[in-house]
């Protein structure tokens, strides 16, 4: 395969753990609540690691309790304070659902704009590590019809450290900041002078929460536009080189860090070149991220486009624990490539 | 001070106690009243009957104190604020209601005070502010009511759970009514009320107040306590409301009805007033309300403009 | 205004009452838990009314505690009860989720096929009545993404009572059936040989759980055909009407029972004849309904459409109380019309 | 019956009891030996020391009686199923698995046992499976397994409050092992745990057991009670974990570790079984269990075929 340029320095979640560490030393109203965070186990991912050592009576360990932790937490940021919670798994946040949607989300609005609630839930997502049903899900989707909160999701190629600090200092409203748990033992590789391994990459929007924008071919020609974020960044870029050398397919990549508000950079300009869309998600297709992106994109960019927005997603249905299934289940490499040639060659499902 | 001062203040008090609790009622009648002439849109929980709770907890607090209310919260935010004329104009969808006519009755914030219509949350929310004044070391006092038939969410569990572990001084007010809107207590709640908190080593009262004076007393004992201690604090007072859950049917005994308003805190406060301050007080409340409902109905309807947040 | 022909003789509560009194007559296994559901009160919006006095084992009025209720119905369920659970605002959904979302619809698939958790969760859904920002909301968005649950939003055109009852008897997993508060009130109009009011209708997929197909031209013309469910039925009727009447724009309605999983019976037929498609609900539009029928119609009769799909919806954010702006948030009758008259002349937003 | 057969059907018991919770400990400590082998993907959470409390409890249990149990759930299952090669199967990965390999360790079901990985939510449905059982007075005995971090989860209260209500015969055993997952109960928990179910009226036992047989005993009582009364029971079983939460690191205190070993139920069993029996009883877990892992390791990665759901 390809060799890699970018350095191999830092994994994800010892950025994120940096990070943290940061936020404590600068801003004095960040807490930290969640279960099991503090020394020396750290965190069930080790995200907080240290932390509550050198701040003990800022990192709150929790019962586990998700609803109370979110509620606890919406009313610190409600009078000024800065709190994150950690949701140990990204599952739970069913738990805290009502906390987020009917407290934290609407605080401000049916208040009439005279408060804030800048509570920041950093919780793990996703699979492919064999945790089976309840612990592998890929559930910010359910938050995305959410009004004033923001969801982050950022990939191994973004500033996430960064994102997480502005998010929490400067946060008008609740953030959901969503970890793949996959990226956490990624090396963090952001791009380095516009180049991210093989691609050439451009910085669109404000960072730290800007969107990447990556090309093979110095944004000369395309042939698909690959939309896709955090954990699955990786498996795209794999996707756009292999379909560049073995079927001479041009694929430029939108990897935005925020995916709620859903930013439109590069939209334009890679549309008008490539005419087509495949949306790449890790959670189920049915009602995803995807089918938000396509509404919008369809109906704002008609004219640029050749053909549908695809979308390559999980399989409607549960995570299964076996690696077999758990791997025919979530979308691959091959799935998106697939997809690809499908949108190039403007087949039909099921004639390729 | 001398025996004449002292007795004095406590006139005064008892002065101040009727004039708000009389707002109160007087306030809540006339949204009834409102709401049967159809100027009003949506739905109201008036607190009738329960009046003493809101003003004998909340005399002992100022604007800096925070409080966080229910569904039920019209009392509770007029004895913090004795603010008649925001409260109806946002209840009539004015723009000029404290919250621009977007909360309407069950969603009010103003200064330090916060309300929300779905029940259960609100109090961790409440126990996470209560959280953030001991870190600022603010000393502001912080109190949440509860319905009794709000037991029923878990969620107040796990924050009764957590307000204990963490010492979070907090002043859980359960209003004991008996009735979650058309269920009576034996069909929603096992067990004792008090031993739910204590469950978790929060230390609780429950009592039966006939008088504002006795839920002022109690309400200064935990006030005390919470001070003192810095830890969590339950006050389980037995109530009852004279008016229907909202708007609509009551399908309660009549008798039981009657019973509890024989024992209304209101109608034996005002026997302890003379009449002449009496209907100063009453006369005066019943103005400023009339008052306030001709300046709602000349202000504009919320979204006459644009709306914008 | 146009006179109405069908015959107005039953309001919608009462149909869903009737249809609860005839389960339980019919189906031994069926039971009802919410909060304030027994006589004399009957439920708050009284649906329940008369249920509790003959069989009072069968219908348990709870605390309020609306996830365990759903929690206890699904035991219910998994031991081959039909258990129906009602919560009493929509809004409340949330307090359920982890119930619904990790439990309910993962039994049957995390279980390997091996058992079923057929638990019905009834509740009313909407604004238009002042109740605010926390009693007003159009929730089952959130639950698009589910897999294995099932959505019902009739109509005041459908046979709601027969679908309570089919989906209660016969649904093989979880269902939330969605009842649209103004829909309470309104009269039961379900088509007669026929015809709906002014439209011809057809029905299309398996009663009582099928689409309606509307047409004022008998299904010969259309210049847009218009996709909506639950409250927006009548809305959208009138401004068909409207549209045909002072513009000359003739439009199709499809209404279908089930929103999930989307059925696409009549897709093909009405996007064949019109090109044009607006989605229309009273749900907020970011992450709606709307969005993944339209990633759906686009990708898959992308031939046939001669514009994008485009979405009518509630603004996104909180639905105030007062009424004026509740009505400035909520989808109108203007507002659908307006989408259309964009869509049929390929006028951009904002050029009308 | 005489003396000697009184005797005798008790040593038929203590072997039986031994059998099972040396079954468990072997099986929890191979499984823990196959990740380590890097066998396994995924996470798991052993039950090594805790033994005493699935087979005491549900040794009263037939396979018409229903168990509800939580992420902890192997020992559990075996005490419930004695299904090794179901279970190893499962954890593996394998078509032949009892869930075929979709649920693996966290999410098993067979006959009538069920559980589910995320914390709390199996409260409320169990009990909603004991309400079932109670319509259709099955008679079937229903228990649920819930750690004491998991008292954390509001929903739990909840439904201790619907149990007592509406009389549901359920027993609720209470697994306090002091730890959720890194975390010591006095960081996590305020108050007594027996308190809790108490609050709502639930008869409650809270023991720390020595021995299987004191395990035995208490639940036979708390079944008699609930067959008895119709209504939930709750029992609190002192008990500790041997292991660490789940594959990973353990914190504790070795001291503390060694001091709940040296209580081990297991070993004290075990010398009171004389050598030959117990021999053959270790002996018989262990090829079992090798054949399970054989029989598992030759069987089909579930996914080799295509998947239907
Ligand atoms: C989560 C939630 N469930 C249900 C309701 C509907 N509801 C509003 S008030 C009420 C009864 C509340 O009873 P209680 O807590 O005793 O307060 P009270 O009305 O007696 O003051 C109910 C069920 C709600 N607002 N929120
Ligand atoms: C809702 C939820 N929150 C968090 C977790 C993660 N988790 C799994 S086990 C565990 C600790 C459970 O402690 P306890 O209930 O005491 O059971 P034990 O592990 O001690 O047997 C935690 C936090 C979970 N599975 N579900
Ligand atoms: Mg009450
Ligand atoms: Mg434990």
């Amino acid at each position: 395969m390809i060799q890699r340029t970018e350095q191999r320095t830092e994994r994800c979640v010892h950025v994120l753990n940096r990070a943290l560490h940061q936020l404590f030393e600068d801003c004095p109203d960040t807490y930290l609540l969640g279960e099991d965070i503090i020394d020396p186990y750290g965190g069930a991912f080790k995200v907080s690691h240290g932390l509550s050592t050198r701040w003990p009576d800022r990192v709150l360990t929790t019962p586990i309790s998700e609803a109370a932790i979110v509620g606890i937490a919406n009313g610190m940021a409600l009078r000024g304070m800065r709190p994150i919670v950690e949701i140990m798994f990204g599952d739970f946040i069913t738990l805290c659902a009502d906390q987020i949607i009917n407290y934290a989300a609407k605080f401000r609005q049916m208040y009439n704009d005279q408060t804030r609630c800048p509570v920041v839930i950093r919780t793990p997502m996703g699979g492919r590590r064999g945790y089976g049903p309840t612990h592998s899900q890929t559930m910010e989707r359910l938050f995305l019809s959410v009004s004033d909160l923001t969801i982050l999701a950022p990939s191994h190629l973004h500033e996430l450290g960064e994102a997480l600090i502005h998010v929490t200092r400067h946060g008008a409203g609740p953030t959901l900041f969503v970890e793949n748990k996959v990226m956490y033992g990624e090396f963090h590789a952001p791009p380095q002078a516009g180049r991210a391994g093989l691609f050439s990459c451009r910085h669109l929007g404000e960072a730290p929460l800007d969107t990447l924008y990556l090309s093979l071919t110095d944004f000369e020609y395309s042939d698909a536009t690959i939309l896709c974020y955090g954990g699955m960044a990786g498996i795209a870029m794999q996707a756009a080189e292999q379909l560049l050398l073995e079927h001479e397919i041009s694929c430029e990549l939108l990897i935005p860090c925020c995916i709620k508000p859903l930013p439109h950079d590069g939209f334009a300009e890679a549309l008008e070149r490539s005419g087509r869309l495949v949306v790449v998600e890790e959670g189920p297709l049915t009602g995803g991220w995807g089918a938000e992106v396509a509404a919008q994109v369809q109906e704002r960019y008609w004219p640029q486009l050749r053909g549908p927005v695809t979308r390559v997603a999980a399989k409607d249905g549960i995570i299964p624990c076996a690696r077999p299934l758990e791997d025919m289940v979530l979308p691959q490499k091959e799935d998106l490539m697939l997809a690809v040639i499908r949108a190039v060659s403007g087949a039909k499902v099921g004639q390729l | 001070m001398t025996a004449l001062a002292t007795i004095e203040l406590a006139t005064t008090r008892l002065e101040q106690f009727y004039r708000q609790m009389f707002l109160i009622r007087a306030f809540e009648e006339r949204v009834l009243e409102l709401f049967s002439e159809g100027q009003l849109f949506g739905t109201t929980h008036a607190y009738i009957g329960q009046e003493a709770n809101a003003v004998g907890v909340l005399s002992h607090l100022g604007p800096e104190d925070i409080v966080f209310s229910n569904h039920r919260c019209h009392g509770h935010y007029l004895a913090y604020s004795d603010d008649v004329e925001g409260l109806l104009a946002e209840i009539m969808g004015r723009e000029i209601g404290m919250c621009g006519g977007k909360g309407g009755s069950q969603h009010i914030f103003a200064g330090n005070f916060y309300t929300n219509g779905v029940l259960g949350g609100i109090v961790p929310c409440a126990t996470g502010i209560a959280l953030a004044e001991k870190y600022k070391a603010s000393r502001a006092k912080v109190a949440v009511f509860i319905g009794d038939g709000s037991l029923g969410e878990g969620t107040i569990y796990e924050t009764f759970n957590l307000a204990a572990l963490w010492s979070i001084p907090i002043l859980f007010v359960i209003e004991n009514n008996f009735y979650a809107q058309s269920t009576p207590q034996r069909l929603q709640l096992s067990g004792q009320i008090a031993a739910r908190p204590q469950a978790f080593d929060i230390e609780t009262v429950h009592c039966r107040p006939d008088s504002v004076e006795e839920v002022y007393a109690v309400a200064g004992d935990a006030w005390a306590t919470i001070e003192e201690q810095g830890k969590p604090f339950c006050l389980v007072l037995d109530t009852y409301r004279f008016c229907p859950h909202s708007k609509g049917d009551d399908y309660r005994d009549v008798a039981e009805i009657e019973a509890w308003r024989s024992r209304d805190p209101l109608r034996r406060l005002a026997n302890q007033i003379d009449i002449d301050t009496r209907l100063r007080i009453e006369e005066q409340a019943h103005l400023r309300i009339a008052q306030a409902v001709s300046t709602a109905q000349a202000a504009a309807f919320a979204g006459a403009r644009a709306i914008s947040w």
